[in-house]
């Protein structure tokens, strides 16, 4: 993953206090919070993440997406599903908060083709709206196949148009587009596509993998799963990996003799986005 | 009121640290991935992952759970073994402007003299602490921090090969932690970490299924500080070297709490992962208490609302 | 789906309970004080508060701290003493639309036999709950339930003395608490509470001293809940008679958790306190979480997450 | 205490859902919140408490005054000193509130006298304008003794003496009043009075007690403890008292021979207000 789709300015992580400035609630359990950071605008890439401070201490730090960038501020989507997204979703204009980032390596968007398929379940849409943008700035077709439970928490459908992407939806409950899931759709129309780009829960992700391999295409994957540092210091955030990928950290084999073909790596560090084919879940 | 600022600095069984605020084992890699986000000129000292004598992968995957105020974890000690270790990584560690505390564990006696010995005998490493929270292969998986004489053999087996300050971790997980500290004290440490992680788990009642790979795991974060900070008490009461405190440390006032009930010297872990300028906050918040009380340095309190351990002093 | 209400009716050694969610010794008072503001036909049944030889006064103030999503509590086992207790409150408790479990607390081995059996005596009560988690006065203080011997002729003395259902409430406060359970089984009880509190301080750093007028506390709450769930989970691989789950239950979820690691009723305590409705919302939780599956009866999860329970029943 | 000031409606205490209707900040860091609660407004008495459920469960509940009632209206104030006065502070009108109450014995204004001295400390001022107001309209002179560490902190002055009482400051700092404690504006002031009546934090409440033994006076004392169940179930919360107060829980003795002159009474339940002499502190 070395090219991002727009090069950024490169910059290291740091802590960045911002001071929120707007949110908005366009679905019940759904929240946007946009923030003042003007350092983090700059640098952060598509697919990179950022590490949000719990306000009230007592809980480790939320792994979030960067939603949208736009001049001095980035927005945050936030579904409430435990008390940390709940007491981030409670944040008000004014409020201070620190977010550490960016974060891991994100979507490489020049090995995706010129007619690349984003897939996103839920929240993993979060992290879709930049390389969309970036996609699509590139002169690449971009089609966006988005899937949640019910029409309400498909959100701004229209801010992805926008864009430039084609939308295509499903719920669970047929309340908008396909009835089911969208890996169902993606299977039935996805060959025309150059790779797939994913983001969602994991069992939709393995979905995507499969459909992905049906398909003979390549895939990216940003993986879910709970952080505690999301810098890489505490190992708690691994998934086996193809030993031979470029993204494997250098890890010894076990004991003389016993050569494994895989090893952990740390999906906040070494990904969050893999390519789908070097996974070994 | 004093005019100087008070000094941080303290001594742990011979490890000198300019503050006293070191990071826990496990929690903060070797101090290089927290660097942009702090100065590490500004804290005590990094207390390196635990290093094995083979290499290990791990545990499965889920290893976290966030829980009510705390974690739980269990990575499985996954890290590249001694070899690799002091070929490959050792070196980097020459950088870190801080105290650096190497942290070893073992699953057989010889394991923590072998690794000991290894990693001590390298300049970069200041100190080393063991990590005897882990399962004696050769006794039947019993915890070497919960019966005596492991402890007291582990603690020799470390001891009898380096003469860099040892510390030795000791487990929540015991029904008198104090009589474990008297012998470990009398077997050769230096200086003692308390406490580990406490043994938890939580279960998935949709899946109806433990939620860490390893069913099993570590609790740590503010939901322990309570338990952390009486086993320090109760430590300090029961030898004379000293404490290095640690469980659910987050700001000044929660370190605080060690220091006043006999910890020479705190440790942050899950607090890192709260708010990475933690132990900025609480070396800063340190000062100032000091200040308000007219204290010249951190000695003076340390130990100051345990009777029981000033008087052993 | 069933056509009809799963049951959450459930057997706990021989007490038949309604609803398997009962109330924490010493956090319900005699469940009258809690009678304004839920229904207690709807609970499973009360365990009063533990009940000694003698009165006691109990503990100096402060007995509470609040910490990190929990309480340290030191009570002190504040009560009027049996004669008093026969005397003057018992009568009461029959009026209670619930299951009434009488708990018995002592400080030698024979208070459990009198205790019991002048408390078991009365028709009032349907079984007896021993809290072994004392200082035993005649053995160098250790506490019963953290040494198998004590907590073994504990269990004998109020089994001697009563045909009620009996259960033995274990501390987490030990190293291997199956070991102490497959003890207590074997000395006749009728199922084991699984846990009371974690030992646990907290220290003013205004005042430099500990909060509780005690020193030390017992910690409960959301808090141990990671710890209480590992402890039901390790007691229910190691015997066969029931378990009664307990440590920082607040919802049906955190029920839930206990049931499928094998506890065939649960008991909320610190839970009440946050919100007194929360018996009544864990038991309709249990409800919809069975009748979502198609399960008949709570009895059908009873350790469902747990395979070396399974495995001996 | 038997007679309340204004015999309210009669009604045993209940969890009341209640719905936050306004919220002001009079200074920072004191928040009140009103919230429409019909049956409690109408059954609360002058020093009773309530129980507030905390939102997001995970705390114990937190033990608050009454401040003002009105109609269907009763509002508290909050200050804030940890995380569940914190959390509560953060709700906004629409916000639903649980309340266990009404809990406790209030202030016995009956036998107050004709010129009573009323005596706050901080957040201690919360459970003063319930009395203030009833004795008032018994016909009795009401001075509010009212101390704080700084000006910005004695809030809503212009309440206390739209009830009708008068209100004498003190401040920890000089910028209000009294320069200093209010206990010492009582001793030099307040021997015409008939009776005390206090609540604040504990060493004001001893002090409080030191100067009614000086003045002769009598004072009923609200006191503040850590509450876990607020109705008397959990014994956490308790005051030595002596054995011949009304009030006294009944209590064998120890054992046989040992007779102690105090029993330990439940603040919660026997209290929160005692006489300030059958306190054995
Ligand atoms: C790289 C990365 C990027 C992410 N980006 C975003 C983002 O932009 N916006 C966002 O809202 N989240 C995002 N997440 C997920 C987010 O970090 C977690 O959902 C968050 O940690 C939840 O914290 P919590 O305390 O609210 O809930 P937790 O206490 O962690 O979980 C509460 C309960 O909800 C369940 N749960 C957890 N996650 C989900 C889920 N997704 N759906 C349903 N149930 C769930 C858990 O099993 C648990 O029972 C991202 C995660 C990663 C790794
Ligand atoms: C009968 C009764 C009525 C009460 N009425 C009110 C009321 O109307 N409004 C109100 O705001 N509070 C009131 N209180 C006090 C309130 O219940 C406690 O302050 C509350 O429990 C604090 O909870 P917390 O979680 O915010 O802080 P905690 O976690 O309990 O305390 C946080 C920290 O603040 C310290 N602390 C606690 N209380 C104070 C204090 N008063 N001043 C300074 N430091 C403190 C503690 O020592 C601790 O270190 C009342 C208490 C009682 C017993
Ligand atoms: C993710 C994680 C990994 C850890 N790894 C180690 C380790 O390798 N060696 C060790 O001695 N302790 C390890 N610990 C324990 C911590 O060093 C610390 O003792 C414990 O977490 C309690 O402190 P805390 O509450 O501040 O985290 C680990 C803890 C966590 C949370
Ligand atoms: C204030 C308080 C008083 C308690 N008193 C008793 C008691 O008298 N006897 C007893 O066996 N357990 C007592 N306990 C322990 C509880 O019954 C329960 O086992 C423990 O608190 C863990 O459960 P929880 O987290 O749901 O509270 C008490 C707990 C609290 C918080
Ligand atoms: S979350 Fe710590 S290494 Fe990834
Ligand atoms: S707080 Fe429980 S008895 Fe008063």
């Amino acid at each position: 993953m070395e090219t991002p789709c727009m090069p950024a300015l490169e910059m290291s992580p740091a802590v960045h206090a911002t001071v929120v400035s707007d949110r908005r609630e366009p679905a019940p359990g759904i929240v946007i919070v946009g923030v003042r950071a003007p350092q983090l605008a700059a640098s952060i890439r598509a697919g990179q993440f950022v590490m949000a401070v719990p306000p009230s201490g007592e809980r480790v730090s939320t792994a979030l997406g960067v939603y949208e960038v736009e001049g001095d501020r980035v927005s945050l989507m936030l579904v409430v599903v435990g008390p940390r997204t709940r007491e981030l979703a409670l944040l008000s204009d004014g409020d201070s908060l620190a977010l550490l980032g960016p974060l891991g390596n994100g979507f490489d968007c020049d090995s995706l083709g010129d007619d690349v398929a984003l897939v996103a379940g839920g929240v993993g849409v979060a992290p879709m709206l930049l390389p969309a943008r970036d996609l699509v700035a590139r002169g690449a077709r971009v089609t966006l196949y988005y899937g949640a439970r019910t029409a309400r928490a498909l959100v701004d459908i229209a801010l992805f148009e926008a864009v430039g992407a084609t939308v295509v939806t499903a719920t669970d409950d047929g309340t908008l587009g396909h009835h089911g899931y969208v890996t169902d759709v993606l299977a039935r129309d996805g060959a025309r596509h150059s790779a797939i780009a994913a983001c969602g829960p994991s069992p939709m992700l393995r979905s995507v993998a499969r459909v992905a391999r049906q398909l003979d295409l390549r895939a990216q994957l940003s993986l879910e799963e709970t952080f505690a540092c999301g810098v890489g210091a505490c190992w708690g955030c691994v998934v086996p990996l193809d030993r031979s990928s470029a993204q494997a950290p250098k890890f010894p084999d076990a004991a003389a003799g016993e050569s494994r073909d895989y090893v952990h790596a740390r999906i906040c560090k070494e990904g969050p986005v893999f390519w789908a084919h070097e996974l070994r879940w | 009121m004093v005019d100087t600022q008070p000094s941080l600095a303290t001594n742990l069984g011979g490890l000198l640290l300019s503050a006293p605020t070191l990071m826990g084992s496990g929690c903060y890699g070797s101090g290089e991935e927290y660097a942009p986000f702090i100065d590490l000129a500004r804290i005590g000292g990094v207390v390196l992952k635990s290093v094995t004598r083979l290499p290990r992968l791990g545990n499965d995957a889920p290893r976290l759970v966030p829980v009510a105020s705390g974690l739980l974890n269990a990575i499985g000690l996954q890290n590249p073994g001694i070899d690799s270790y002091l070929a490959n990584d050792v070196a980097k560690f020459a950088d870190r402007p801080c105290a650096i505390v190497g942290s070893v564990a073992g699953f057989a006696i010889e394991d923590f003299g072998d690794v000991t010995e290894r990693l001590a005998a390298r300049a970069e490493i200041d100190a080393i602490e063991i990590n005897i929270s882990c399962p004696n292969v050769a006794h039947e998986g019993e915890t070497f921090a919960c019966d005596p004489k492991l402890a007291e053999r582990a603690t020799q087996a470390a001891r009898a090969r380096t003469k860099k300050p040892l510390i030795v971790k000791l487990s929540p997980n015991v029904t008198d932690i104090a009589s474990i500290a008297r012998v470990v004290e009398a077997a050769g440490a230096d200086a003692l970490a308390v406490v580990n992680t406490v043994r938890g788990m939580s279960i998935d009642v949709d899946r109806q299924a433990p939620k860490l790979g390893n069913v099993t795991g570590g609790l740590s974060g503010a939901a322990i500080r309570p338990i952390a900070v009486l086993a320090v008490w109760e430590v300090a009461r029961a030898v004379r070297i000293p404490i290095l405190g640690q469980g659910g440390i987050e700001t000044a006032r929660d370190a605080l709490e060690f220091v006043l009930a006999g910890a020479t010297a705190i440790s942050v872990g899950t607090g890192n992962f709260t708010d990475p300028r933690a132990p900025i906050t609480i070396a800063d918040g340190i000062r100032a208490y000091l200040a308000a009380r007219g204290c010249a340095s951190i000695e003076e309190i340390v130990g100051a609302a345990n009777p029981g351990y000033l008087a052993r002093r």
